[in-house]
């Protein structure tokens, strides 16, 4: 069950080699998915530090998907310096007492419609069981 | 580079202008484009919200360039489809109105919103994403593509077919070329050749046809004996350095033999050595060569059997498909015999062996000294085999040709035809395991034949066979060429295969990751002339697409430094996955020499490595910055635009 | 299995001696046209090759060497040698069924009315008629069969034939086809069924094709036979592998080895009676062995003789 | 898009990915160049493709950005759903009559928005999905399409007035006539490419109407992550294969069906399906049946022994006969080669034949180009300029010179434009003089 | 241990088969046959191929199964004729009959 649309919201960092336009694809296939996820456009994600992570989820968004091209990235050797990054990012949200479900990092290609709509549901279900950012803690506090 | 930015304006004074798109009804069937007009108006930094039915007509697009054009706004946000589908419309039509195309921002509320979501939860995200878009506009920065000067030259290395070719395109097109080859011959291997397949064209007319128009080519110069000693830049101003000495005391010895030999002149097609275009150097020079673009024609080497391959090396009976092709051109100029002759031995019966050196399977072949093992297929081997074995048949009927294969790979036009020709002169073909491959042993039987060949045929039902022969020829495959100076001053990529790595076999076919660097022909990976010659052709489109201008335009996204806040700590530096694209440099600050980062945007690719690692966010790329994602991250998330919903 | 070189010395001694594979005169064989008025000069020849005649007989002797095929007797020097000789003398005047001599030539006068009726100026002399000698080259005695192929072909054309109509595949192929490659003495060869030209309409019968492997794939015959079909509204109901794919009816293998033929004969039959339809054959061979297997079939021509009224 | 004469330096013809890349690298270097495409949508048939070997990326990726880049190209046009009739050449100019082919849709008017599509009361099977999946009688394609413009099937039309009635823009047009219109350019590119062996001659094989042995092509669209089912099951009865095979060279290398060539790709396409299944049905045994593997380019033959290493079993043997079996099943006889071998029969949930390539486009009636004994395009100097044709000026690219890859139709794309553009500039320079 | 006698592919040419070394071994024709019984007739190409001379004279009882019906022919990738060059191998065995 998708949460109220102000409620808990989703971001989507996409690149626009591959995500984004399996994003569009989504659209073009008319399927449906819950409307709490924004979709960023983006080069590689691989420009993000790791505070912006923790930023948002700061600023109340309850869960962030990385969609990138993998092992495709344009950009040679990107993608490893993110996988790396988002490693920390996994060790500082521990230290935060934020769960590391909510930020995932994976692959989504141009005509990559299911496994859009099936990272979204994944990270709706996730968040409808983990309730807002910071909430996991005082849950296990 | 110059910062164009120093003076940028305080954000908060740029006017956005917000433009909706109904797409008749594709949009405004679920997302209530006036309430997204209504709640567009409260977004900071907006000055004017129109919509239409069709943004992308020409009517909508007027309503842009009015705005701009009375200078209403400065930035522009449209919300409608998908951005790939009509940015470039509408960044052409502020264009048009006189304003930068890089202020324009584009929200995706069609693909995104109205083909995905229903009802008010519709129009609140189309709102939502229209207030980040915005948010983004306001960051935004008039840029201009970058652009370098480039030489309208290209230094080709390499003088074979593919060097021949790719040169004398270019050259056609009206760039300058410099042709390099290490050997003081043209025409590489191919001139080592004797017949084409499948056209059974003779190489001397293939490498005079090129050649020769080479050598008249006012556009080229032709170094011969020269490597490359020294090289740097980037993609559109690249120095080489060459160094043209005579070669060493026992190299190319074979070939200038046969030129004096021949008694023929330079420029003319000498057999089995190929075209000379100048003789050989007395001394060492140096040349330094300023260049736009460079193509590596650098080619390959033909498999070297190990000693005791297939008895190669123990018996003298025992040679390689070029030591073959070469006894037989040279047979044909003193007239053939029913028999095939070698050295004054008839040769009654041949058996030729396919994928030695090729195809190897680990745990079954052994690997060379460095631990390699060559697992690709040479591609060529199959049908050049196949041609010299019918070549035997038809010329010397007396001669038996026996051909043990794994896969017969007549994979081309004209090349299934030359399988077919084979088993028309009566070449008796023999189909081995790669376990199992055919034995070669001195001849002990009966008869006068030196060698012996057995071999469990899978054809004849996994029968062991047996065959007496007086020649056995090894079909050799490819391997890349000794080029390891090159690959190490160019920082070339190399595959697991050794040979020279494209960035994508089909979108970057002839590029490599570094920019201005091509490749042509069988340094890439094994091909016939013909493949070898579309690759150079393909290369000399790429160099001449780039170099075409005479200036390189590049990307304007591409990383930028904030000198009022870098403190030269070098982050930036070590995180930057292109080599040379960011350094640091000396400076002098306030009257202190300080290192502070610089970017060198003929390099950068833009990716944001760096940013992400700048503990000043002194760095970012241009019309991307963090700032422009955290403020689109505070719309999404904020209540002002819309009111809290309590759920 | 019996051992091919008694057989094609068997043959190659009778067709040289007698013309006729079973050591028999062909004037004791060939007797159909008795009684019927065949002018003896016209346009063509009618030339049977007498293997529609010779059916009846080599039903009979093949249900004699079943018997022995595959047991210690078919090693036997005698069976080999002598038996065939003997049996098959013997059996043209004692085994030949009468009912089958006479379906035979009800076949062959089918195709004469059917030919009649399209006006074919058509005439017969079966003084000239000789067996085409083609069991020899499939065997592979092509000596004896170019020596008998020379006498017939010398035979035909001394007596200044030059247009024939045939009535088989098998002898079609050896006239139109053998004769030219291996006497050098061509003739203007058609088979019956080509010239095959008048109306009839037929709005309910339904007719499975089994081609002969000869006229689907030597001779690319198998569209014609359809095409009058089609002509006269008779729905061709067809197996998968029929036309140039047909498949053998096992009948060729019937001197060598019968239970072959069987085998072969049944997974035919099999996919034929599929369609479920009555089944027309072409051939002498096919229609026998069809025959055998109790098949609701008879020839194209006396099917479509019906329609020459 | 006038009637009028309309002018460019060179022509493509064909949208496919060898036309796109010509055209690209044309554009790139200024000239004005036009495609025309006979289909309603720029592509070709690698944009129908599931992924490509050997890199295994998705071909819609590759695909994609091609079209997008020709679409929005200043100085490509693409005129889709147009038949070249005629190349005539005058000089230095080659003139090209093209007969637009009826939408019923206006192309000018359509905005791609697919209400027409979603109200269309018909449904047809859709070619695009191998005839799988179904389509409606006025549609887009397929959806990543290029242009985003609908057409509508007369033949299947009940002429409801439905999708007229919807249309935002209307742009639905029922009178809608072929439109003929010329073109001239100084240089010609043919990038025709293929199309697959007819199974007309090989009635062995069931005339490809055995409802469980589907083309390589059907088998890219059940791997297609946009393809009709989303899962790979077989036809008749929707059951997941236990077990699938491959028969290779069954369009190629045999001369009973008239083609004696190699078709070159399908040894790969197959592997290359086998690799997918066992990642899409992992629990299904796959099979290929072949004669030789011809696995030559760079990364293929690593490729091949890595799918043996996974487990495809590749039997030497060509495929004699195709019969259908009990219960869906498909019947295969051929013969094992080794000593223990003979003929055997094995049977399939699935079968897939590896159908090669025959020539796109016949140039016969449209200009003097001429072709080899293969109907392929002639090239004159195949060895060191493998775009020539015999005809001055027409240059020649990818499959329509013969069966090819996508990396080499690629690089060979190149090399024509790379060929049309000196031919170009020479053209120029003594016009100059 | 056979050997091979390249030589035995011009002998057939007596017997009016020249498609010997035509056949590329792809197993169509023993898979077609109606008879289908092992490698037949491949395996007797095979063997002229390899002009394995006493392989086809110890097995010669085959080469009279063969039915002369032409599917082979017919279904031949490479127009190799395999009927007809079991037919010329009929008529080698006969030759070599006759002559001893």
């Amino acid at each position: 069950m998708a949460l109220q649309e102000n409620q808990a919201k989703i971001l989507i960092l996409a690149t626009e080699d591959c995500a984004y336009p399996g994003a569009n694809a989504v659209g073009q296939a008319h399927m449906s998915y819950p409307e709490n996820t924004y979709v960023l456009r983006v080069r590689a994600p691989v420009m993000f530090p790791e505070h912006f992570y923790l930023d948002c989820f700061k600023k109340g968004i309850y869960g962030i998907i990385i969609m990138s091209c993998g092992v495709e990235c344009p950009y040679e050797g990107a993608y490893q310096a993110l996988a790396a990054r988002v490693d920390k990012v996994y060790a500082m949200m521990r230290e935060e007492g934020l769960d590391p479900r909510r930020l995932r990092l994976t692959g989504v290609c141009t005509v990559c419609t299911k496994a859009f709509v099936k990272e979204v549901n994944q990270m709706n279900q996730l968040i409808s069981e983990l309730g807002p950012p910071g909430a996991e803690s005082k849950k296990a506090a | 580079m110059a910062d164009d930015n120093k003076d940028k304006k305080a954000t908060s004074e740029q006017k956005v202008g917000v433009y909706v798109c109904h797409c008749g009804g594709n949009i405004s069937d679920h997302v209530a484009v006036e309430e997204v007009c209504k709640n567009a108006e409260k977004i900071p930094g907006v000055v004017k919200v129109q919509n239409d039915v069709f943004m992308c007509s020409d009517p909508g697009q007027e309503l842009i360039m009015e705005d701009i054009k009375n200078g209403t706004v400065d930035r522009v946000v449209v919300a409608s489809c998908a951005p790939d589908l009509h940015s470039s419309t509408f960044r052409n039509a502020i264009q048009r109105a006189g304003g930068n195309p890089y202020i324009y921002e584009h929200a995706n509320i069609r693909e995104q919103v109205s083909w995905v979501h229903h009802g008010d939860q519709a129009t609140n995200k189309a709102t939502r994403l229209v207030a980040a878009a915005a948010a983004k506009a306001r960051e935004l920065q008039p840029l201009e593509p970058f652009k370098v000067d480039a030489k309208r030259h290209v230094t080709v290395i390499g003088g074979g077919i593919a060097g021949l070719k790719s040169a004398l395109d270019l050259a056609r097109k009206g760039l300058d070329v410099a042709l390099i080859d290490k050997s003081p011959f043209l025409g590489g291997w191919t001139a080592k050749w004797d017949r084409a397949f499948p056209t059974d064209d003779p190489v001397s007319e293939l490498v005079t046809a090129l050649a020769g128009e080479v050598l008249n080519s006012e556009k080229i110069t032709v170094y011969t004996c020269s490597r490359i000693t020294a090289f740097e830049g980037f993609i559109g101003n690249f120095k080489l350095t060459l160094t043209q000495a005579p070669p060493e005391s026992d190299a190319y010895e074979d070939e200038i033999k046969r030129l004096s030999d021949s008694g023929k002149g330079f420029g003319e097609f000498v057999p089995l050595a190929g075209i000379c275009p100048a003789g050989i150097p007395e001394t060492t020079t140096t040349h330094d060569i300023e260049t736009g673009a460079i193509v590596l024609a650098t080619g390959f080497l033909p498999y070297a059997p190990r000693y005791g391959e297939y008895r190669y090396g123990e018996s003298k009976e025992v040679i390689t498909l070029p030591e073959l092709i070469r006894i037989m051109a040279e047979n044909r100029q003193k007239g053939v015999g029913d028999t095939l002759e070698i050295n004054d031995r008839k040769i009654r019966s041949v058996a030729m062996i396919h994928c030695v050196g090729s195809r190897q399977i680990p745990g079954i072949h052994e690997p060379d000294a460095k631990g390699n093992l060559n697992e690709y297929c040479s591609r060529t081997c199959c049908s050049a085999t196949l041609h010299a074995a019918s070549m035997i048949r038809n010329n010397h009927p007396k001669t038996r040709v026996f051909d043990f294969y794994r896969d017969i790979r007549t994979y081309g036009r004209g090349q299934e035809e030359l399988y077919e020709e084979a088993s028309d002169s009566k070449v008796v073909f023999f189909r081995f395991e790669a376990d199992a491959p055919p034995e070669v042993t001195r001849n002990t039987g009966s008869g006068d034949f030196p060698l012996n060949i057995k071999v469990k045929d899978t054809l004849t039902f996994d029968e062991e066979l047996e065959m007496p022969v007086d020649l056995v020829v090894l079909a050799v495959g490819m391997e890349p060429g000794n080029i390891s100076d090159l690959v190490e001053m160019m920082k070339l990529p190399v595959g697991v295969d050794g040979f020279l790595q494209e960035v994508h076999p089909k979108l970057r076919p002839v590029e490599i990751a570094q920019s201005g660097v091509l490749l042509a022909g069988t340094c890439q990976a094994p091909f016939d002339m013909g493949e070898t010659c579309s690759a150079a052709s393909g290369a000399a489109a790429k160099a001449s697409a780039i170099l075409g201008k005479g200036y390189v335009e590049l990307d304007p996204f591409v990383a930028e430094v904030d000198l009022n806040k870098c403190l030269g700590t070098g982050t930036c530096v070590n995180a930057c996955i292109v080599e040379g694209a960011l350094s640091l440099v000396e400076m002098d600050v306030d009257g202190e020499k300080v290192k502070r980062a610089q970017v060198n945007p003929a390099l950068c690719t833009g990716c944001g490595a760096c940013v992400a690692v700048c503990p000043e966010n002194a760095i970012n790329v241009k019309g991307w910055t963090l700032k422009q994602y955290e403020d689109m991250v505070d719309m999404i998330v904020s209540d002002r635009i819309l009111p809290s919903q309590t759920a | 299995m019996y051992n091919p070189k008694y057989i094609i010395d068997v043959l190659a001694d009778n067709i040289r001696k007698t013309r006729n594979p079973f050591g028999a005169g062909n004037g004791t064989v060939n007797k159909w046209w008795k009684g019927s008025d065949l002018p003896s000069n016209g346009d063509a020849m009618l030339f049977t090759g007498l293997m529609y005649q010779l059916m009846p007989f080599i039903k009979k002797t093949t249900v004699q060497i079943e018997r022995f095929e595959d047991t210690k007797m078919a090693d036997y020097v005698w069976l080999q040698k002598y038996v065939p000789k003997l049996m098959v003398k013997l059996g043209y005047i004692f085994m030949a069924d009468k009912k089958d001599k006479k379906a035979s030539n009800h076949i062959l006068k089918s195709m004469v009315k059917l030919l009649v009726k399209s006006n074919v100026n058509l005439f017969y002399r079966p003084k000239l008629d000789y067996y085409s000698g083609i069991l020899l080259y499939d065997l592979g005695d092509n000596e004896g069969f170019i020596e008998h192929a020379e006498f017939v072909a010398n035979k035909l054309k001394e007596n200044g034939i030059k247009k024939i109509i045939t009535v088989d595949p098998h002898t079609t192929y050896a006239l139109k086809v053998l004769y030219p490659k291996y006497t050098g003495i061509e003739f203007d060869v058609k088979t019956y069924f080509e010239l095959i030209d008048f109306e009839a309409r037929d709005g309910n019968s339904q007719v499975t094709l089994h081609d002969p492997c000869f006229y689907g794939r030597y001779l690319e015959l198998s569209d014609k036979p359809r095409k009058i079909l089609d002509r006269f509204g008779i729905d061709h109901v067809d197996v998968r592998n029929s036309g140039k794919f047909t498949h053998c009816c096992g009948g060729p293998a019937e001197s060598i080895s019968p239970s072959l033929t069987k085998e072969i004969l049944s997974k035919r039959y099999g996919s034929l009676q599929e369609t479920g339809k009555p089944i027309l054959a072409m051939c002498p061979v096919c229609l026998g062995n069809l025959q055998k297997i109790d098949a609701d079939v008879e020839d194209l021509s006396v099917f479509l003789a019906q329609y020459a009224n | 898009m006038s009637t009028e004469k309309i002018e460019f330096d060179a022509l493509v013809v064909g949208g496919g990915i060898a036309g796109l890349q010509a055209a690209l690298d044309l554009a790139d270097q200024d000239f004005k160049v036009a495609i025309v495409e006979k289909d309603a949508s720029i592509g070709g048939k690698m944009i129908r493709l599931s992924k490509v070997f050997p890199t295994l990326d998705c071909a819609s990726c590759i695909t994609t950005p091609k079209m997008s880049a020709a679409a929005h190209h200043p100085n490509v046009t693409s005129f889709t759903y147009c038949e070249l009739q005629t190349l005539k050449k005058t000089g230095g100019e080659i003139t090209a009559r093209v007969t637009q082919k009826p939408r019923f849709v206006d192309e000018i008017k359509c905005i791609g928005c697919r209400q027409c599509e979603y109200n269309c009361p018909v449904y047809v099977p859709d070619e695009e999905q191998g005839g799988f999946a179904a389509r409606k009688a006025i549609y887009i394609p397929f959806s990543n399409a290029i242009p985003q413009v609908a057409l509508m099937d007369v033949e299947n039309c009940t002429l409801c007035g439905k999708c007229a009635k919807v249309c935002p823009t209307q742009a639905v047009d029922y009178f809608q006539k072929p439109r003929d219109f010329t073109l001239t350019a100084k240089t010609v590119v043919i990038a025709t490419g293929f199309e697959l062996t007819p199974l007309r001659d090989k009635q062995q094989y069931g005339y490809g109407e055995i409802e469980n042995v589907i083309t390589a092509l059907q088998m890219e669209r059940l791997l297609a992550p946009h393809g009709p089912y989303n899962r790979v099951i077989r036809p008749s009865d929707g059951m997941e294969p236990d077990s699938i095979a491959f028969i290779q060279c069954a369009g190629s290398r045999d001369k009973s069906m008239g083609v004696s060539y190699c078709s070159r790709v399908c040894c790969m396409y197959a592997i290359k399906q086998a690799m997918l299944l066992s990642g899409a049905v992992p629990m299904a045994d796959i099979a290929i049946y072949y004669m030789d593997i011809r696995a030559f380019g760079k990364g293929y033959e690593q490729f091949f022994q890595n799918a043996k290493a996974m487990g495809v079993e590749f039997i030497k043997g060509k495929v004699a006969t195709i019969d259908p079996g009990e219960n869906g099943t498909v019947k295969l006889q051929y013969e094992v080669q080794g000593a223990q071998g003979g003929v055997t029969t094995a049977e399939h949930d699935l079968v897939v034949l590896s159908l090669g390539m025959v020539a796109g486009w016949n140039p016969e009636n449209a200009c003097s180009v001429g072709t080899g004994s293969d109907a392929f395009i002639k090239t004159i100097q195949p060895k060191i300029a493998p775009t020539l044709t015999d005809m001055e000026g027409v240059f020649v690219a990818g499959v329509a010179a013969g069966p090819k890859d996508i990396v080499d139709t690629i690089v060979e794309a190149g090399a024509a434009a790379m060929e049309a553009s000196n031919y170009l500039t020479r053209l120029t320079r003594k016009l100059a003089a | 241990m056979t050997q091979v006698y390249p030589e035995f592919a011009d002998e057939l040419e007596g017997f009016g088969v020249n498609t010997t070394m035509d056949c590329f071994n792809c197993g169509t024709c023993a898979a077609i046959c109606p008879l289908i019984y092992e490698h037949f007739p491949r395996k007797m190409i095979r063997y002229a191929q390899i002009g394995a001379k006493d392989r086809i004279l110890e097995n010669y009882e085959d080469l009279w199964r063969c039915l002369h019906c032409g599917l082979c022919i017919q279904t031949c990738p490479r127009e190799a004729d395999p009927g007809d060059l079991i037919l010329g191998l009929r008529r080698f065995v006969v030759d070599h009959w006759r002559r001893t």
